[in-house]
């Protein structure tokens, strides 16, 4: 319990000391997240859009499937993003791995059945409402999926801030394919994970802390968004 | 891309001693080294894929066969330091008086005193095994409680539960959340542990060209060995070298 | 416009319960052509069928390939400003922003909306939205306008323009099929009237004969036993 | 690459042989992970529902709060219930660490957020839906919450399964205050890690398949209660 | 129902516009009194800020504390059947499911909708949905009905028996006020009108006095040189 103190204590003393090596692996968090969060906008917003519009046979077991993916451990994902970039994988020439790239590539595959399943979610319901009209005014399916998209922006801001939430917090693929290497793949999550198998609770809390402060910080300031945005509605 | 690459095993690196030393080969040998830190049987793993250029790990057995695959080139001593025993302060099996390790098991056993078991085929596991053939007793039953955890995890549960553990003594010293447990059997010579150093190939990486063989020869030098003598944490040594002059 | 739409042996099957049909029809794709009938007859369904919206459970449609445009019972606005509905359409078909935003505020003026071209459609009244969804459908010009009972929330003298549009549109060639409640309305502009009860067509004629001498005592008594509205 | 195959060909052995151990495991898996979803459900779904439809000051920042956490990273949720668990900690006479229990508080805590934030979405668009008749009606706050989850239940499926998918492959908090103790605490995902630190890749990832394959299972089950529920709807 | 709606100095401003107001207004509840005004005049509003669902910006809203029922312009309905749709309210006042059912069934049957209890809700053609919304209304007797273009939708038998229900009502005791756009309608129900334009109320006073000589030019214009729907 006392570690707790210790922990909030730590964190304080972490921020305001502005630690070079906190701020470093901070931004490589960031950086990691926000690309991989990126990718898995732009695969699973127009994924989502397609399987609310689209009706086709097996539709049912894709979207069954997708849900399912959100369940994909994270180590098996590790494992499998390892296998194929490792030397003796098929992609060991590009030698991604243990670098930040590795750790992209490991965040999007997790994050993009997400980001896919809540677009879908959010995007279906405007879809029961606009498909009359659209089908009326005979909008091909790509105009369909991008009306959606463009009048339900406000709902996609809710997927991508869960696939932050999901991405930001992760560390069982990360660890794999990054290696937790000080100075080159280091990031919050594998620092955190390595203070507590070390038994420094308080670090590990406190840099636990620091975590959900900056998750907070992006959430506060896309509701921001997302507040300007509902004003701008009806 | 002109960096050398070496998986560590946990000791290692929960230690600090890795933290310790690279930045220091870095500056000698004016390449980037990276540490990778997994469990003995990962790290194997890893040199046999060729995405590491070297591994630093303590299972004899396993390292034996990994160079007898062809995976590594050789295996060369680096330095040791020894496992011990440890357990609640109370100490309710009273092995502290037992007059040798496996002796000290037997009284765990006899007691059925909680006892973690790393549980997770490393060097350890295999020792802590060893002790318990030695003892002549096949452990098992409710007190008895296999963890499948590294060696940090471990030691956070055996904590947690108050029950006996095996650990190498790096990991012990280094530990911030030893709670209630206190170091109760010791003996350098039966529970000797050993790490080694292994270059891997053939080497796939275009990587550091030779820098397996730098490295090598950078902490077998004895400026290095001198260093890991010297590392210490509450005043206690981590591992003792012994990299013998080729 | 010239063409016809044939319906042969059409059933719509809902749920188990027959909402349209047996339906044989022939409409004449000209002129303006009044769906009467009383609520659940199975107007909206008929039009919905046409316009492809709904596939009929048994029988055929066959109808020429032409642009079509409908205005729905309950109106469906996009989540945007009142000109950016109307000139959504355009966009698709390829038109430039100005160049659409344009032709939508001229077909806003002319449902009396113009000044409301900034507001989001969402918070436009009953009324403005029903004229907000008629300026859409004109706005593309089509050849075939299938109107479900656009005048229902409008007041008096915004009916008077819309009917005005109509007749406008008519002379132009295009082919209306306009469902309604409104007597008078059908009265007024009606070449053609379809008189629909319980999903079938119980007469289909001109309107003059409609309302001069309707044949079926069910269309006697839906013109006259009932209240006019 | 091959260790793919090898992969696969160890999950159809893994689930042929009916290897008791792996059912034990399995159904572990599978109880923890119910359990926690399930009060996940009984606390987030209305709170969800709740959020949706109160209004007052700091609604924004809970809300924000509530996507952040979302981004707990399940080792620091680990850390605490192992420090509120442990003898040291307030609920140490409970003797709860590493047993089942604490795996199922942990995942409590990370997976509430997540259903919370996905029923808040769900919910969000039937309530604007709904707003005015309800209030026209005079339904209290208790029965508006229960009419949007009812007449919303079909979208709280899917917040329900995204909670499912998040817990059956987490692997991070269960591994702190379970322990991973054989016979006692080992589930699919802290079986995996151990598997991949020992280096058999090839029954991690058999493992992988199995735990994928029950999360796909899970899914097309409730996607077939989805469908019927759909099917009743308009 | 006795007592008096009264609204001093009442203003709603949506989005820097004014959308109704400045409004002094004494409206007695008993009797039919009707809202009459072309599209966007601020019926809907006014029908809102006294039923509580939208607050005036200023001014301020002084009315007994009456049970109200409302029927919105476009029908607000619960993703359910017609007969829980109607249920609905009761069983929020407490009812058992049985009873509520069979006071839900009754409502249904007089709104001539008693076969489609069974049907979803959303089935429902547009004049359906808009009987339902209406037997939801008055199945808890309220003692203010407040009616937005209840019968925009409805054949003309239906808008015949809700008129009659009404009248059924307003003999009983509930006050009604009703926004509507069929002139017709509005003479044959009215004792008291309202007349509004761009939010103000231009003319309040008894049906006869309205019908029989409006006092200002616009009303005077709304009645005649308008079309008659
Ligand atoms: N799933 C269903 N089950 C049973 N009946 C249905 C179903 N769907 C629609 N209906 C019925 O089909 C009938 C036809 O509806 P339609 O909307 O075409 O009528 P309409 O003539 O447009 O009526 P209105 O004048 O009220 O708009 C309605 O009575 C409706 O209740
Ligand atoms: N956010 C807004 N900005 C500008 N104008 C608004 C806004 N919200 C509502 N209005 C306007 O307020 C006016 C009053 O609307 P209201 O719905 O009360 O009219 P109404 O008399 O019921 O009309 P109808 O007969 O068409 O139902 C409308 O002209 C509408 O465009
Ligand atoms: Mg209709
Ligand atoms: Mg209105």
């Amino acid at each position: 319990m006392g570690e707790i103190w210790e922990g909030v204590a730590a964190a304080i003393a972490l921020v305001a000391s502005l630690d070079p090596a906190l701020i470093e692996i901070t931004l490589r968090s960031l950086q990691v997240t926000l690309s991989a969060v990126a990718v898995a906008g732009l695969i699973g917003i127009p994924l989502g859009a397609f399987l609310a519009v689209a009706r086709f046979p097996g539709r049912g077991v894709i979207v069954a499937t997708l849900t399912a993916l959100m369940g994909l451990p994270p180590v098996v994902v590790g494992l499998l993003v390892y296998l194929f970039l490792s030397q003796a994988g098929p992609f060991g020439v590009l030698n991604l791995l243990f670098t930040p790239w590795a750790m992209v590539i490991a965040q999007i595959i997790i994050v993009t059945p997400l980001v896919a399943s809540i677009s879908l979610q959010a995007i279906a319901g405007l879809w029961e409402e606009y498909r009359d009209l659209l089908r009326s005014l005979g909008a091909t399916s790509g105009q369909r999926m991008r009306t959606l998209i463009w009048d339900g922006r406000g709902a996609l801001v809710t997927a991508m801030l869960a696939g932050f939430g999901r991405a930001i917090g992760e560390v069982g693929a990360v660890m794999i394919v990054g290696g937790n290497i000080d100075n080159a793949t280091r990031v919050l999550t594998t620092a955190i994970a390595l203070e507590t198998s070390k038994g420094n609770f308080a670090l590990a809390l406190g840099l636990g802390i620091v975590l959900l402060a900056l998750a907070l910080l992006v959430n506060l300031l896309s509701h921001g968004v997302g507040r300007t945005e509902a004003r701008a509605l009806p | 891309d002109g960096v050398f690459r070496l998986a560590v095993t946990t000791s290692v690196q929960n230690s600090g001693l890795a933290d310790h030393l690279l930045p220091l080969a870095e500056e000698a040998l004016d390449f980037d080294i990276q540490a990778i830190v997994v469990g003995t049987g990962q790290a194997l793993r890893l040199g046999a894929a060729g995405d590491v250029d070297a591994v630093l790990v303590h299972s004899e057995a396993a390292e034996r066969d990994f160079v007898a695959a062809g995976f590594g080139s050789h295996r060369r001593e680096i330095m040791y330091n020894d496992f011990v025993l440890l357990g609640p302060a109370e100490d309710p099996a009273g092995i502290a008086k037992a007059g040798s390790p496996p002796e000290a098991m037997a009284a765990i056993a006899a007691a059925e005193a909680p006892f973690v078991s790393r549980g997770d085929d490393s060097g350890t596991h295999r020792r802590e095994l060893a002790l318990w053939a030695e003892a002549g007793i096949a452990p098992e039953g409710r007190w008895y409680r296999e963890g499948g955890s590294g060696m940090g995890a471990t030691l956070n549960i055996a904590a947690a539960m108050g029950a006996y553990v095996l650990s190498d003594r790096a990991s012990w010293l280094a530990s911030g959340n030893r709670a209630s447990l206190a170091l109760l059997v010791e003996d350098p010579d039966a529970l000797f542990n050993q790490y080694s150093f292994i270059p891997v190939t053939p080497p796939r990486r275009a990587g550091a060209k030779g820098a397996a063989g730098l490295f090598e020869t950078w902490l077998t030098g004895s400026d290095t060995q001198a260093l890991i003598g010297e590392f210490r944490i509450d005043g206690m040594p981590l591992f003792l070298p012994n990299a013998r002059p080729q | 416009m010239t063409g016809t739409i044939s319906l042969s042996g059409i059933e719509v099957v809902q749920n188990g319960a027959r909402v349209l049909g047996p339906l044989a029809l022939d409409l004449p794709v000209d002129g303006i052509t009044v769906l009467l009938g009383p609520n659940g007859a199975g107007k909206t369904t008929l039009l919905r069928v046409i316009h492809g919206l709904e596939r009929a459970t048994i029988g055929t449609l066959d109808m020429p390939d032409l642009a079509q445009g409908f205005v729905f019972q309950k109106p469906v606005l996009l989540r945007r400003t009142a000109l950016a509905n109307v000139a959504y359409p355009l966009r698709l078909r390829g038109a430039m922003p100005e160049a659409a935003a344009k032709k939508a505020q001229a077909a806003l003026d002319e449902v009396g909306l113009g000044g409301a071209a900034r507001q989001r459609a969402a918070s436009l009244s009953g009324g403005e939205q029903q004229r907000l969804a008629l300026a859409r459908a004109l706005v593309t010009r089509p050849d075939l306008l299938l109107l479900d009972e656009p005048t229902a929330s409008l007041d008096g003298q915004a009916t008077e323009s819309i009917e005005g549009s109509l007749g406008a549109a008519r002379a132009r060639g295009t082919g209306i099929l306009l469902a309604t409640h409104d007597l008078g309305q059908a009265r007024r502009l009606a070449d053609r009237v379809v008189f629909l009860l319980h999903g079938r067509a119980l007469e289909t004629g001109t309107a003059d004969g409609f309302f001069g001498d309707p044949r079926s005592s069910e269309a006697r008594a839906f013109l006259a036993g009932k209240i006019v509205p």
